[in-house]
């Protein structure tokens, strides 16, 4: 079963959610919950037979699919996919378990379970295609999820959503064919695979393209500025479920993406555009920041919040040496964490008041401490406190970078200034002052139901930020292999300088690319 | 040594988790006293580890657990007890515990008193772990967490719009400083290769001295948030809409002293760039004269102490800039004592004026609150710096290194500041403790605070006399680690008359304020008498209008930019495109739908358009084809 | 003069052309069906022509299809074409625009 | 001038023309049974025709049995020719039609049915485009052609609704306009080589170098002009919405897939060695022609607001698209071809049949059309499993992986990639992009909207039966399980086109 644990990973909620279709109305929630708890002790059970120490893929597994066209369904993790798996797991798991009652409760449950494949099927995807495949079917269950229980502009912003997206990775595939065909010039096969493709050198001009193509497709994902537009009107309409999964998860796709494709298969052109992405990331941050500070909506502020964070993922992604990427592949997982929770909070309040409108509340402190307290936990560790979550990725991310470029880190460091800005603005507004609206004056404290999610998101916000050893050294390890692969294949001088060449990295053959006509 | 190292450090923490526990709930009288027990174990936890190291056992040095490690970045939780930092323990245990049995009586009959200790016993924790740290990065630990604490505290009555205001204020005015603390050690980190003290200052001597600037100036622009140094000193007095307790211990003896002893720590650095520590030591005397001069006229008994820990700052980095790193934090320790003892005094007042803080409200307090009077003027005049009170041999020895170091200037200044201390201080005492009881037209009877709030009081009270005398064996330890410079003027003739000198001029100063707000004839201003009405007064009173010109020019229209961007750029521009080219597509769909009219003559015509259309494109091509070479002809000739 | 080749091609082009005018230019589907005729008509002529001037059957061949295709296509015509006068009362191409967009 | 010819009949090898002859015997038999006892219940029809379509598809296996060993065969004066595409392409034709057939055993009786005539002009129609592909001779091809689009014009009308008879004429006329093009391009060819075998006009041309360039483009630009009509390719497309709503949605399902394959092939055979032959005009024009054809129905399937018409335009832009294999025109390109076609048939048939079954024989008051979008508002609620399939069919054909036509795109795009045209590719690849739009506009309705009053989801079942509901559950199982199938079919179709050297 452990060599197939992925292939079960991916396929068992997938499984359960047909049969999920045979249960009864009312008891489909027990069977939610049971379905993810027992994905995430596979998860789990993944992490505990992880072998940390190695660098590579581990539980591959491999299954032609249409082999004459090279498209093979192989699967495998390494230390920076592990931990979004199981971020995947157990983010579907407590989003059931802390689910309130919606309309056809039955319909939303069995959706997450596809979905949850489709976002785990991605991130131990080893074949272009086989991701591609993931990449896309995960943009259905959420059209559904935001289209059938969002709010009142639902069908436009799901619709947004998927066509937005869509278009995106359709450029990408075609940047994929492309790799295919390349890797069959130089090899005589055909092969889609991305450890097949890591042994291709390719000449800097063609890197280029392939690089802005692959970059549309991730950048309308993770979503960069200037592409973030359907990020905010997604997580307005969403249900709370659906803008935690997105934000906790499907946004960390083309993050992920970055570092599995971008960055391996184009070093060179990786540190060609590392300044016009990093100033993009850069916008990210802070223009994303100030638009954060200027909403009205607690939900709209955590949505633009999130953006700002994905700018210091970028940041730490194009790095380009051990500490950044590890910090951005970190602060992938604490960023889910964090705002997965924030999204969570913003719900709970919603669905007492049944509005996200800040102006509505105001000295909600008072009457609803513990909610409160956890909100102020979140929003600390969102804002980068240390010893939370956060700050481990944060510093590191920006640290790497530093290397590359002093000013562009100091423009990128005002997140910690600007991000504390919005978020205190949006806590005081919210918690602060005196309960001025009747509707506020008695409102109920975090039920049970809803601890049962908060608390251990909670418990892992400051356990990963006071002790981040467990997860950071197998990201680490993973990393150096892919930061020395990136050594070993650059071309340019640049590059060669720009990303560093660690001792002990893996050893790669060369298969060099001859000129493609 | 290491138990009582882990006892210092984490009593705090369990004293802090342990209220936590009763946040939502009603008052505990129990959290207050189980939380001063625990930070009194902590403070005596502290004073072993000091005769430890008096008696010159060596430096204990644990190394917790691993934080952060990744590539060739290892950051352990280390902490380090040596002569500084165990200084800084002991200021801050000591302070600490006062504050907390004081807290007791002074948060009686507020609400969140369970909620108060634990943040206030969070707040113990990160200053130790602050001034414990071996790294950069626990350093900064420590420093984001007092940001966090002193945000709480301030923003302790959430329901008061001021103060959430100036909790955010001062949140986000550090986290500016920080930034530049981030980058000073993203500095050090890519320079040296590691962020433990002893490393890096170790690797600091062979870096160029253009890193090491910048290394030096990224620093100390943390320092500058923590202890509110021009231009970031405004969110200082503005914090003091916090409970007077936590005025006391953090806005006064220790947060704010952290970026002293930041400098202190780094004192290996700034030695290597001297230049860096002259500005420091320019900006620390400037900013000593600033607050003074705002505290002259300021007409809030909290914000006045507020401003004249700002110009004692002030004092202390000049001493830190001119290299007299042991007089700095030797001053940082007397100082916390006094200036501690002054605020919970005003503390008590307060009680006594239900929250009253304009002093011309007061007068004549000395009757009901003798022990209160006591003591406020020791500590003023210890703040004064008389002989023999602890400020003198802190104070006057500072003054003392910049003559030696021949910086006149700086030494005028000081001088000057040292005269305005001495008359805002007794300006005060005089206000309150003096002349006419003011306060009977607003029909209060004052009372003196609990006896064991005053008892709590005593050792600050004791200390702020007599720490001047430790002067010797505090020499002694530290300058083990301190770079050991003897400041001494050799002239006896030059040394007394400056000493005596100063002496007269403070005493002097002291005798004009009370001449002035003593006597009986003092009446509430009413904004009508002619002082009141001169420019200085107002450009005192109103801070130099730096506050303003911050709100005017820095909140303001980042809140507009904001909603710009917003409104008008994301939604106008960047989302409007995308939509845009959305409607282009579909509207173009719309328009031409029309071709297909449903009319079988106007289908038939199109087909035959489209084969004409086709046709006379074969004949243009093939006619080109078959005259290609006359076009290609023409073509040159027309020079294509 | 001597009748060539190109005469019967001119010829057929012209007819072919009188044709196309025919299809775009009439209104009644009757006649629009003649136009077809003359279409496939004019290409016979030529049809024959040519394979006469190649001197080999396969031309004809082709011509006598054509012929045994337009006559077959006449009768599905006519035959769509007296249903919709039955349901109409008229063979006006204008009324056939029920569907359209 | 005429002397006898004579001739061995086995040279002849007559068996080449078995799987023409086999529909076209079913259709007489159908007719002379009808002679004998009139009024039989259509099921025996269908079932009839069911069997000889079977029987055909034998006899292609068997052929293409044949091919395996001995490569292309000509037949009866070598005017048939029997190579892998012919052989493919009417599997295609043969798979699609026996698909098709079953869905005449609908709910609702619609008479067209009971009418054994039916039946029988299916199965000359079919036999039609079996000619069509079987040939490279354009004097059978017009034949083969003819009679299918004769035979195909009296089924549409058949169907016995106003607009169905509208639309048979409006396809009927311009379809003699295209007969008249076709002829008259055969004409020019003719009369520039003296032959009417496209291999002969291929040799004959290359032979004088293309001297005049300027007439083999009349004569390309006419067989442009019909086959473009057969394939609807914008501006010859349209007629294509209209007929598709005219038309029964099976039969419009069907005429979205058959004919079209056929004329692929034709094209495939014509056009190909021209612009191997460097004729840049044909390249460019086809370059424009793909690309209009895909965008403009694309654009013009956004603003429908009936269903039906929107998958015509939809099946107008899928036709640009695999036209791009003939511009393209490698191995790798007329392999996609054939790959994407036969997915596509799975998909579309499907789609086309779920709006059969809900084809209801009197509009409700509330609708505007047959199959307008607002019927299948809120289909989840009431008839939640046939939502979902229509749902898979409508990602099936935006191209959502890993559904069956996903595979056909990926081929084709990355035949053009391989062979350099990048831009086309791009312009592909964000077709499917805007293509998303309307039918996940479908998806919407479907999923996102409030049924419509009184709605009990009966509607969409209307006119179901256990037939329909098979051949439904076939198409989905096709196209859900694509992944499986494509390897075989891509080394199947490879090995194929590359033996009859295209």
């Amino acid at each position: 079963m452990l060599d197939h644990i992925l292939s079960v990973l991916i396929f068992f909620p997938a499984l359960a959610a047909v049969f999920g279709f045979m249960i009864q109305k009312e008891s489909i929630r027990a069977y939610g919950i049971i379905v993810a708890l027992i994905e995430f002790i596979l998860s789990l059970w993944l992490w505990f037979a992880f072998d940390s120490n190695v660098s590579g893929m581990q539980f591959m597994e491999q299954l032609p699919i249409v082999p004459s066209f090279g498209i093979n369904y192989i699967l495998g993790v390494d230390g920076v996919s592990l931990f979004i798996i199981i971020l995947a797991a157990f983010f579907t798991m407590i989003g059931i378990a802390s689910l309130t009652e919606t309309p056809n409760e039955k319909n939303m449950i069995i959706t997450l379970l596809f979905l949850q494949m489709t976002m785990i099927g991605v991130f131990a995807a080893l074949d272009g295609i086989v991701f591609y495949i993931f990449w896309e079917l995960s943009l259905v269950p959420m059209l559904y999820l935001i289209g059938a229980w969002g709010g009142p502009l639902r069908v436009y912003a799901s619709v947004k959503f998927f066509l937005y997206t869509f278009a995106g990775s359709l450029v990408m595939l075609v940047g994929m064919l492309f790799m295919a065909y390349f890797f069959y010039q130089a090899t005589g096969v055909w092969s889609f695979a991305i450890l097949d493709w890591y042994r291709l050198i390719l000449p800097e001009n063609f890197q280029l393209w392939l690089f802005a193509a692959f970059f549309i497709g991730f950048a309308i994902k993770v979503p960069m500025f200037p592409f973030h537009t359907w990020l905010p009107y997604a997580h307005g309409q969403a249900p709370t479920i659906g803008s935690v999964i997105l934000a906790a998860i499907l946004l960390k796709m083309g993050t992920y993406a970055f570092i599995r494709f971008s960055l391996p298969l184009f070093p060179d052109a990786s540190v060609y555009f590392m300044y016009p992405v990093a100033i993009l990331a850069i916008i990210m941050i802070i223009y994303t920041a100030m638009v954060a500070y200027a909403q009205k909506d607690i939900k709209q502020v955590v949505a633009y919040s999130s953006v700002s964070h994905m700018g210091v993922i970028i940041l730490g992604t194009f790095a380009m040496n051990v500490e950044g990427i590890t910090g951005s592949v970190f602060l992938m997982i604490a960023h889910g964490v964090v705002s997965g929770a924030l999204f969570l909070l913003v719900g709970v309040i919603y669905d007492r008041r049944h509005t996200k409108m800040m102006d509505q509340f105001g000295g909600i402190a008072h009457v609803m401490p513990r909610y409160a307290t956890i909100f102020g936990i979140m929003m600390m560790a969102s804002v980068g406190m240390p010893l939370t979550i956060n700050f481990v990725g944060e510093f590191l991310s920006l640290l790497g970078f530093y290397q590359q470029s002093h000013t562009l880190t100091i423009l990128a460091g005002i997140a910690i200034i600007v991000g504390a800005i919005y978020m205190l603005a949006a806590y005081k507004k919210m918690f602060f002052g005196t309960v001025t609206i009747e509707e506020n004056k008695n409102l109920p404290d975090v039920n049970k139901r809803e601890l049962v999610a908060l608390i251990p998101l909670t418990i892992i916000t400051i356990w990963l930020g006071v002790y981040p050893k467990p997860v950071l050294e197998p990201i680490n390890n993973s990393v150096e292999s892919i930061v020395q692969l990136m050594h070993n294949k650059a071309t340019t001088e640049e590059a060669k300088e720009r990303i560093p060449n660690l001792l002990e990295g893996v050893e790669i053959s060369r298969t060099p690319m001859q000129e493609a006509n | 040594m290491e138990k009582y190292l882990y006892i210092a450090l984490f009593a705090p923490l369990v004293s802090s988790l342990f209220g936590a526990l009763f946040t939502a709930t009603p008052k505990k009288q129990f959290v207050g006293i189980i939380a001063s027990l625990l930070i009194f174990l902590a403070f005596l936890s502290s004073t072993v580890l000091l005769v430890h190291i008096l008696n010159g056992g060596e430096v204990v040095h644990v190394e917790m657990m691993t934080w952060m490690a990744t590539g060739d970045l290892y950051i352990p939780f280390g902490f380090v007890v040596d002569q500084v930092s165990v200084t800084m323990m002991m200021v801050v245990t000591l302070v600490s515990t006062v504050v907390h049995i004081y807290s007791i009586g002074y948060m009686d009959h507020d609400a969140g008193f369970n909620r108060f200790f634990s943040w206030l016993s969070a707040f113990v924790f990160s200053m130790m772990v602050l001034v414990m740290s071996d790294n950069f990065a626990g350093l900064f630990i420590g420093w984001e967490g007092v940001g966090l604490c002193s945000w709480g505290l301030i923003g302790f009555w959430f329901h008061k719009e001021v103060a959430t205001w100036a909790a955010n204020e001062a949140f986000i005015m550090n986290r500016i400083a920080d930034l530049g603390m981030l980058i000073g050690i993203f500095l050090v980190y890519w320079n040296t290769g590691t962020l433990q003290y002893d490393g890096a200052f170790a690797a600091m001597p062979s870096l160029d001295t253009a890193t090491l600037t910048w290394i030096g100036i990224f620093l100390f622009i943390g320092a500058m948030g923590k202890s509110a140094q021009f231009p970031l000193h405004t969110w200082l007095a503005d914090a003091m809409e916090g409970p007077t307790p936590v005025s006391a211990l953090i806005h006064a003896a220790t947060m704010v002293t952290a970026g002293v002893y930041l400098v202190v720590r780094s004192n290996e650095l700034y030695d290597l760039i001297p230049n860096v520590g002259l500005f420091i030591a320019s900006l620390g005397a400037f900013v000593a004269m600033f607050a003074a001069s705002m505290a002259l006229v300021n007409r809030d008994m909290k914000r006045i102490i507020a401003y004249s820990t700002l110009s004692q700052l002030g004092y202390m980095f000049v001493a830190a800039g001119l290299g007299a790193y042991w007089v700095a934090l030797f001053h940082l320790m007397a100082h916390a004592f006094f200036k501690a003892l002054l605020f919970l005094g005003a503390g008590n007042v307060m009680h006594a004026m239900h929250d009253e803080l304009d002093p011309f409200k007061m007068g004549g307090l000395k009757k009901p609150m003798k022990w209160t009077f006591i003591m406020m003027t020791l500590a003023s005049v210890a703040l004064a710096g008389i002989y023999p009170f602890a400020g003198f041999f802190s104070k006057d020895l500072i003054l003392e290194v910049a003559f030696v170091e021949n910086h006149y200037i700086i030494y005028t200044v000081l001088l000057l500041t040292a005269g305005l201390t001495a008359f805002y201080s007794f300006r005060l005492i005089a206000l309150i403790f003096h002349g006419e009881e003011r306060y009977k037209l607003f029909g209060i009877d004052p009372h003196e605070a609990y006896k064991f709030m005053l008892v709590g009081m005593s050792p600050l009270l004791l200390l702020a006399i007599i720490a001047g005398s430790f002067k010797l064996s505090y020499f002694e330890m530290v300058t083990n680690v301190l770079p050991e410079l003897e400041y001494h003027i050799h002239h006896p003739v030059i040394f007394w008359t400056i000493t005596i000198g100063t002496q007269l001029f403070v005493i002097a100063a002291i005798i004009f304020a009370y001449k002035k707000y003593a006597n009986a004839n003092i009446k509430v201003p009413d904004g009508t008498s002619a002082m009141e009405n001169s420019i200085a007064y107002k450009v005192l009173k109103n801070q130099y209008y730096i506050p303003y010109a911050y709100e005017e020019y820095i909140v303001k229209p980042y809140r507009e930019l904001s909603t710009v961007f917003w409104q008008h750029v994301d939604l106008k521009i960047v989302d409007a495109t995308v939509d845009g080219i959305a409607n282009i597509v579909y509207s173009t769909g719309e328009k031409t739908r029309d071709m297909q009219s449903g009319n079988l003559s106007t289908m038939l015509r199109w087909m035959v358009a489209g084969t004409v259309g086709l046709l006379s494109l074969a004949v243009v091509f093939g006619l080109a084809v078959r005259h290609s070479d006359e076009i290609v002809t023409i073509l040159s000739g027309l020079g294509v | 003069m001597e009748i060539g080749l190109n005469h019967y091609l001119v010829l057929s082009t012209i007819l072919f052309t009188i044709g196309l005018v025919g299809v775009m230019r009439r209104k009644n589907l009757l006649l629009l069906f003649f136009a077809t005729e003359i279409l496939l008509n004019s290409v016979n002529i030529a049809f024959a022509a040519i394979s006469h001037y190649y001197g080999d059957l396969t031309g004809q061949m082709f011509a006598f299809f054509v012929i045994a295709i337009a006559a077959s296509e006449v009768a599905v015509g006519l035959g769509l074409l007296i249903v919709w006068f039955k349901r109409h009362g008229n063979i006006n191409l204008d009324t056939m625009s029920s569907m359209r967009g | 001038m005429l002397e006898p010819v004579n001739v061995s009949l086995e040279s002849l090898n007559l068996m080449t023309l078995a799987p023409m002859l086999i529909p076209i015997i079913g259709a007489l038999l159908i007719l002379v049974i009808d002679i004998f006892k009139s009024n039989l219940d259509k099921t025996l029809y269908v079932m009839l025709s069911l069997l000889f379509l079977l029987m055909d598809f034998g006899s292609l296996v068997d052929a293409s049995g044949i091919f395996v060993q001995d490569g292309t065969i000509m037949g009866v004066f070598d005017v048939m020719l029997i190579d892998g595409l012919a052989i493919l392409s009417q599997f295609i034709i043969v798979g699609a039609s026996m698909l098709f057939i079953p869905l005449a055993l609908s709910h609702d009786r619609f008479h067209e049915f009971s009418y054994p005539e039916f039946f029988a002009l299916f199965l000359f129609m079919i036999s039609g485009f079996q000619f069509m592909v079987a040939t490279d001779n354009l004097i059978l091809v017009f034949v083969g052609l003819e009679t299918s689009s004769l035979a195909l014009y009296t089924l549409i009308a058949m169907h016995n609704r106003d607009k169905s008879f509208e639309a048979a004429i409006k396809y009927f006329t311009m379809g003699a306009l295209a007969a008249g093009f076709y002829s008259f391009g055969a004409m020019v060819f003719y009369a520039l080589t003296g032959s009417v075998e496209i291999n002969q006009i291929a040799t004959v041309l290359a032979a004088n170098g293309y001297a005049d360039i300027g007439y083999v483009l009349v004569a390309v630009t006419f067989m442009l002009a019909s086959f473009g009509f057969k394939l609807s390719i914008v501006p010859f497309h349209i007629w294509a919405p209209d007929v598709y709503e005219g038309s029964s949605s099976a039969m419009a399902g069907y005429m979205s897939i058959v004919p079209k394959i056929a004329a692929f092939v034709v094209a495939m055979r014509l056009f190909e060695f021209l612009i191997h032959s460097g004729i840049i005009w044909l390249e460019v024009v086809l370059y424009i022609f793909v690309v209009v054809t895909m965008t403009a129905a694309n654009i013009w399937a956004l603003v429908q607001s009936d269903v039906k018409r929107m998958l015509a335009y939809s099946s107008i832009s899928h036709a640009g698209f695999v036209m791009a294999a003939i511009l393209i025109g490698t191995t790798q390109s007329n392999s996609a071809l054939f790959l994407y076609w036969i997915l596509f048939s799975f998909t579309n048939l499907g789609s086309f049949s779920m709006l059969w079954m809900s084809r209801q024989k009197h509009l409700p008051v509330h609708q505007t059309s047959d199959h307008s979008y607002d019927k299948f508002a809120g289909m989840i609620k009431t008839a939640p499993v046939a939502a979902v399939i229509m749902a898979l069919f409508m990602l099936s054909l935006a191209g959502l992986p890993p559904f069956a036509l996903f595979w056909g795109k990926l081929y084709m795009i990355s035949s053009a990639v391989t062979s350099g045209y990048t831009i086309l590719a791009l312009v592909m690849a964000l077709n499917s992009a805007i293509a998303g739009y309307y039918y996940i506009k479908l998806v919407v309705y479907m999923f996102m909207k409030e049924p419509v009053l009184g709605n009990d989801g009966h509607v969409y079942v209307s006119n179901a039966t256990l037939a329909l509901k098979s051949i439904i559950g076939f198409a989905a199982i096709g196209t859900i399980f694509a992944f499986v199938a494509v390897n075989p079919l891509l080394e199947f179709i490879t090995a194929f086109v590359y033996n009859s050297g295209y």
